[in-house]
């Protein structure tokens, strides 16, 4: 029953994802503008000839706060794991 | 008591000490350059760390414990999460939004201005984006390297007991 | 615009001040019929002692019913529905991730074939 | 089809995540299929932002002006440090999980049940 | 000059403040736990007046942009780019406004009681870090108007519930709710990331605004509404996908778990805000109110239904909070599938979206409210097991009259603000489907007799000899409760007004989808 299930979904989610290739064409994006924007004033508002950092960091900037929130984020979640192992003890309630 | 046995050989410890500022002053380039080059903090940052893996590997648990300071690296961590939204609030002191650019193009550092098209390229400019590099390539070497340690801490108190 | 705006639901109203202004009446009105009760009761006597039936009454702490005593009625009607029901809850990590994948490709049937 | 090749193959990445996910008891086996399901993601991402006989929008000596999308690879960029801030939480979550119950099969830690 | 500093920057502030109070957490709580208590009580009430501020703002003046490093704040177009937005922009209509009310009313009070619940526990600066960053997520999942910034706050969040509801490692059941928890909610983020991609692919925005005026219904749109509608559906915990909802509100402390609501009422209100505001007649929204309306009624039957067996008090209320997150998905549902025509929209359509957004916060307060005093009991006798409580009434007297008004208003007994917000749902969906509407009805019979349950096994009875020096809970503990319970008394008795200053611009921001595109992209 469970094996049924698994292959079932799994054959109609990959037949689903693969409307993907029927729907994009690689190599010809439908629209560019956003983009053609980055590529033709970005250099000269940031001042920067890495425009993929310009994205990263000035359009997009605070995307990449929050990404570096997430590792933060991850950071404090492995040190609560470990604290008993590195100074740090347990609580034991109930 | 395997604890001590985990410390690696002679050779590899004295060609990871010799290893470890070319990795570090590499990863560093990766990170200062990453407005003019492919690259930027977290590739940076990774690559440091990566050497902070290294000296791991070859050392012992209680060596590195001696070697590390676990307040240093929640410095590390904070303190360049701090310069990165601080760098994002500089603008907001000013009068600008959030995250304005409020260092490119203004003649002071970073702050040469870029014309449109290629060039090779100066290290002065792209405003506040070099200090989010470092920003950003200090946080991840401090937090991948915390994550590491707090790793093997787990493993090392499974073997002892 | 008044003072107070009874909450208007598509084809009524409700105001809840109404309401315990009538709460608060029925409560006096029940006080006042309690209060014309029984003149000649008196606390610590024999009127106050629980009756039951002439056995002695048990002890504090065992007349509390437990949690686990309580509606075990009704469990015991929908029987064949938790049977079914509480399997489902297995502690198995991948069965919760096959319910998401398969809830996912039901919906892309449904909405895409149709 | 040919040059739909990167779609196909994140077709295919996903069709084996999911597959490892679903079938997998081991739980950094099920840790790896989530990785190559982030992989697969990202390169979805990545090669959408591609335009034929683009170069990386860097103008530093840039040979030439017809440049790549610069924004899925911020985007990339920000899921790949996602993809390792969740890997290394759920690892931990592993190495505690092994440590606690002494496996790491996902069909043994089912102590949370009903 | 700060006011009106403030007043300029607030949509930013609400998240850039717990962030700052994130990062210098781990140091400032290094100093001494007075300074820690300071520091994290003092961020907590700062952003809380401010979202206060900022809804109340949107409230009166409309929707509020801010533009991300524009040259000013309210540039969400650019002159140069022919008309569409760069940057990422947070837009704070009054549905984002009634979420941050919410937000700060509970995070407010969590914290509060926080700081006594768990003065004894280890590592709290750590703790209270991924306390700041869960609040932050949850005011930035409300206040972004960028895809892909959403899942980057749907991350955090994850990964800040995860590392809360892991916080207690000594047992490793934590662990292996927790670790439940976020390996379905890293596959529910990773399903987001597939429809931001094919929509980005497709229309090359990432901007909701810009999306919801370039989407044309193509088969692709199709799929990435359905892995951002299960997506979100399974951050909620709906049926069959709430598998996970028991074991983390369960083994999470209690302060924790009065937030994960929160967190899932956010990523609720995700749902409704990209199929209500991105697909707003694109999609054929008939199929999706169905499937909105039937996992609706099943998280309410089954929740309650799996609810009354339960012999833990926390795993019982958690899936009384599964049933009635089945509530608002039935109301909204219900306004959703009548969304094209308007005859039956204003007849009941709209009542019905009001009743389930209505929900939304009276859930937050009281199931916040009932976790809060689970919380309570356990922190004083130290157990979840209701067969080993008992008469704690003698004891515990506030905790029991604040457990009576949440339980009361849980299963919609007037004159509690859970009888007026399922008042709504009952009546419009009658119009809608008689059978729903008695459904609904039932299940909150069924809740009002398994609350009977746990109100009787813990606090009637004579008082136990075992639990005879258990004191009442502490002031700050019992002042966190009292917001709440407050809370839920002035909603409960002036419905009406919350309902016109809240509920109502919320629904009418939801269903005016032009509105929404107009305030950022200015009608070009």
């Amino acid at each position: 029953m469970r094996k049924a299930v698994t292959y079932v979904s799994l054959a109609i989610i990959t037949i689903g994802l693969l409307m993907i290739p029927l729907g994009l064409e690689f190599g010809k994006p439908h629209h560019t503008d956003m983009d053609d924007y980055f590529l033709r004033f970005g250099q000269e508002q940031t001042a920067t000839n890495n425009q993929c950092t310009s994205v990263t960091f000035d359009f997009r900037g605070f995307d990449t706060l929050g990404e570096s929130t997430v590792l933060f984020t991850a950071v404090i979640g492995v040190a609560l794991m470990f604290r008993r192992f590195y100074g740090g003890e347990d609580d034991a309630d109930e | 008591m395997g604890v001590k046995m985990m410390r690696m050989s002679k050779i590899v410890r004295i060609s990871a000490d010799l290893l470890y500022p070319f990795i570090v002053i590499f990863g560093w380039y990766v990170i200062m350059h990453g407005h003019l080059t492919p690259g930027g903090g977290f590739q940076g940052g990774a690559v440091v760390a990566t050497g902070t893996a290294l000296v791991i590997v070859a050392y012992s648990y209680q060596d590195i414990k001696t070697m590390i300071n676990k307040t240093v690296l929640w410095f590390q961590e904070s303190g360049g999460l701090m310069l990165f939204i601080g760098a994002g609030l500089g603008g907001l002191v000013i009068g600008f939004p959030f995250f304005y650019n409020w260092l490119a193009n203004s003649g002071s550092l970073f702050g040469t201005t870029v014309i449109y098209g290629p060039n090779p390229g100066e290290l002065n400019t792209a405003g506040f984006l070099p200090l989010m590099n470092i920003a950003v390539g200090t946080e991840v070497w401090g937090g991948l390297t915390m994550v590491l340690l707090y790793m093997l801490s787990g493993l090392e108190k499974r073997e002892e007991a | 615009m008044e003072l107070y705006t009874p909450l208007s639901t598509g084809s009524g109203y409700w105001n809840p001040l109404m309401w315990l202004i009538a709460t608060i009446l029925t409560l006096i009105i029940a006080y006042i019929i309690w209060v014309r009760g029984e003149k000649n009761y008196k606390r610590g006597t024999e009127q106050t002692k629980p009756f039951i039936s002439g056995n002695p009454e048990p002890p504090k702490g065992v007349v509390h019913i437990r949690a686990g005593n309580l509606y075990w009625g009704f469990i015991d009607a929908l029987d064949r529905y938790y049977r079914y029901l509480i399997p489902l809850h297995t502690g198995i990590m991948t069965d919760y991730l096959l319910w998401i994948f398969g809830i996912t490709a039901g919906l892309l049937v449904v909405l895409v074939v149709v | 089809m040919f040059w739909n090749l990167p779609y196909f193959t994140v077709v295919i990445l996903t069709f084996i995540a999911i597959l490892i996910i679903l079938t997998k008891k081991n739980l950094v086996k099920i840790l790896l299929g989530i990785n190559i399901l982030e992989s697969a993601v990202n390169l979805l991402i990545i090669s959408i932002g591609y335009r034929e006989g683009g170069v990386a929008p860097i103008f530093t000596l840039a040979p030439s002006m017809t440049m790549v999308l610069p924004t899925p690879q911020a985007l990339v960029l920000t899921s790949i440090v996602i993809g390792v801030a969740t890997s290394a939480l759920l690892l931990s979550f592993t190495m505690v999980i092994y440590r606690k119950y002494g496996t790491v099969d996902v069909e043994k830690m089912k102590e949370l049940r009903e | 000059m700060i006011t009106d500093f403030v007043i300029k920057n607030a949509p930013i502030l609400v998240v850039a403040i717990p962030l700052i109070g994130a990062f210098l957490c781990p140091l400032v709580g290094r100093i001494s736990p007075m300074w820690r208590k300071t520091w994290v009580l003092g961020i907590v009430t700062v952003t809380s007046l401010i979202a206060i501020l900022l809804a109340s703002m949107v409230l009166t003046h409309g929707a509020i942009t801010y533009v991300f490093g524009a040259s000013t704040s309210d540039l969400t177009v650019p002159i140069d780019s022919g008309g569409i937005p760069v940057r990422i922009i947070f837009t704070v209509d009054a549905m984002s406004a009634f979420m941050e009310v919410i937000t700060a009313l509970v995070g407010f009070s969590v914290i509060l009681y926080s700081m006594v619940a768990d003065k004894e526990r280890s590592n709290l600066e750590q703790y209270y870090t991924l306390f700041l960053l869960l609040i932050c997520s949850v005011m930035g999942m409300v206040t972004t108007g960028d895809l892909f910034n959403f899942f980057v706050f749907i991350e955090i969040s994850s990964m800040a519930s995860a590392g809360l509801v892991a916080y207690r490692v000594e047992k490793g059941r934590a662990i292996e709710a927790a670790i439940k928890y976020f390996m379905v909610s890293t596959i529910a983020a990773i399903f987001f990331l597939f429809a931001i991609a094919i929509l980005y692919g497709q229309y090359n925005a990432l901007n909701i605004a810009m999306l919801a005026e370039r989407l044309q219904f193509t088969l692709l749109d199709k799929i990435a509404l359905i892995l951002i509608v299960m997506a979100l559906a399974t951050k909620c915990g709906a049926v069959p996908m709430h598998f996970w909802t028991p074991d983390a509100y369960t083994l999470a402390p209690s302060s924790v778990t009065a937030m994960l609501v929160v967190t899932s009422q956010a990523s609720l209100y995700g749902l409704f805000r990209f199929v209500f505001t991105l697909y707003h007649l694109h999609l054929n929204y008939v199929m999706i109110g169905w499937f909105l309306i039937i996992i609706g009624v099943l998280s309410m039957v089954i929740g309650v239904t799996m609810a009354i067996p339960q012999k833990d008090v926390k795993r019982l209320m958690a899936y009384h909070a599964i049933s009635q997150t089945g509530y608002m998905l039935l109301g909204v549902g219900v306004g959703l599938a009548v969304l094209g025509d308007s005859t039956q929209l204003t007849r009941f359509g709209i009542i019905a979206m009001e009743g389930g957004i209505f929900h939304i916060i009276n859930h937050a307060m009281y199931k916040g409210l009932l976790f809060l005093t689970a919380g309570a009991i356990i922190f004083r006798i130290g157990s979840r097991d209701m067969n080993r409580m008992g008469g704690l009434g003698h004891s515990m007297k506030y905790t029991m009259i604040f457990f009576i008004i949440g339980a009361l208003s849980i299963a919609g007994i007037p004159p509690f603000n859970g009888f007026a917000s399922k008042l709504l749902i009952y009546e419009s969906v009658y119009l809608f489907n008689p059978f729903l509407a008695i459904i609904a009805m039932v299940v909150s019979i069924l809740t009002l007799a398994s609350f009977v349950k746990v109100f009787h096994s813990i606090f009637m009875g004579p008082p136990l000899p075992e639990y005879s020096n258990v004191k009442e809970a502490p002031l700050p503990m019992l002042i966190g409760m009292g917001i709440l319970a407050l809370g839920i008394l002035l909603f409960g008795l002036f419905p009406q007004t919350v309902i016109d200053t809240l509920v109502h611009p919320a629904t009418a921001a939801l269903l005016n989808q032009s509105s929404y595109v107009n305030a950022v992209i200015g009608g070009v």
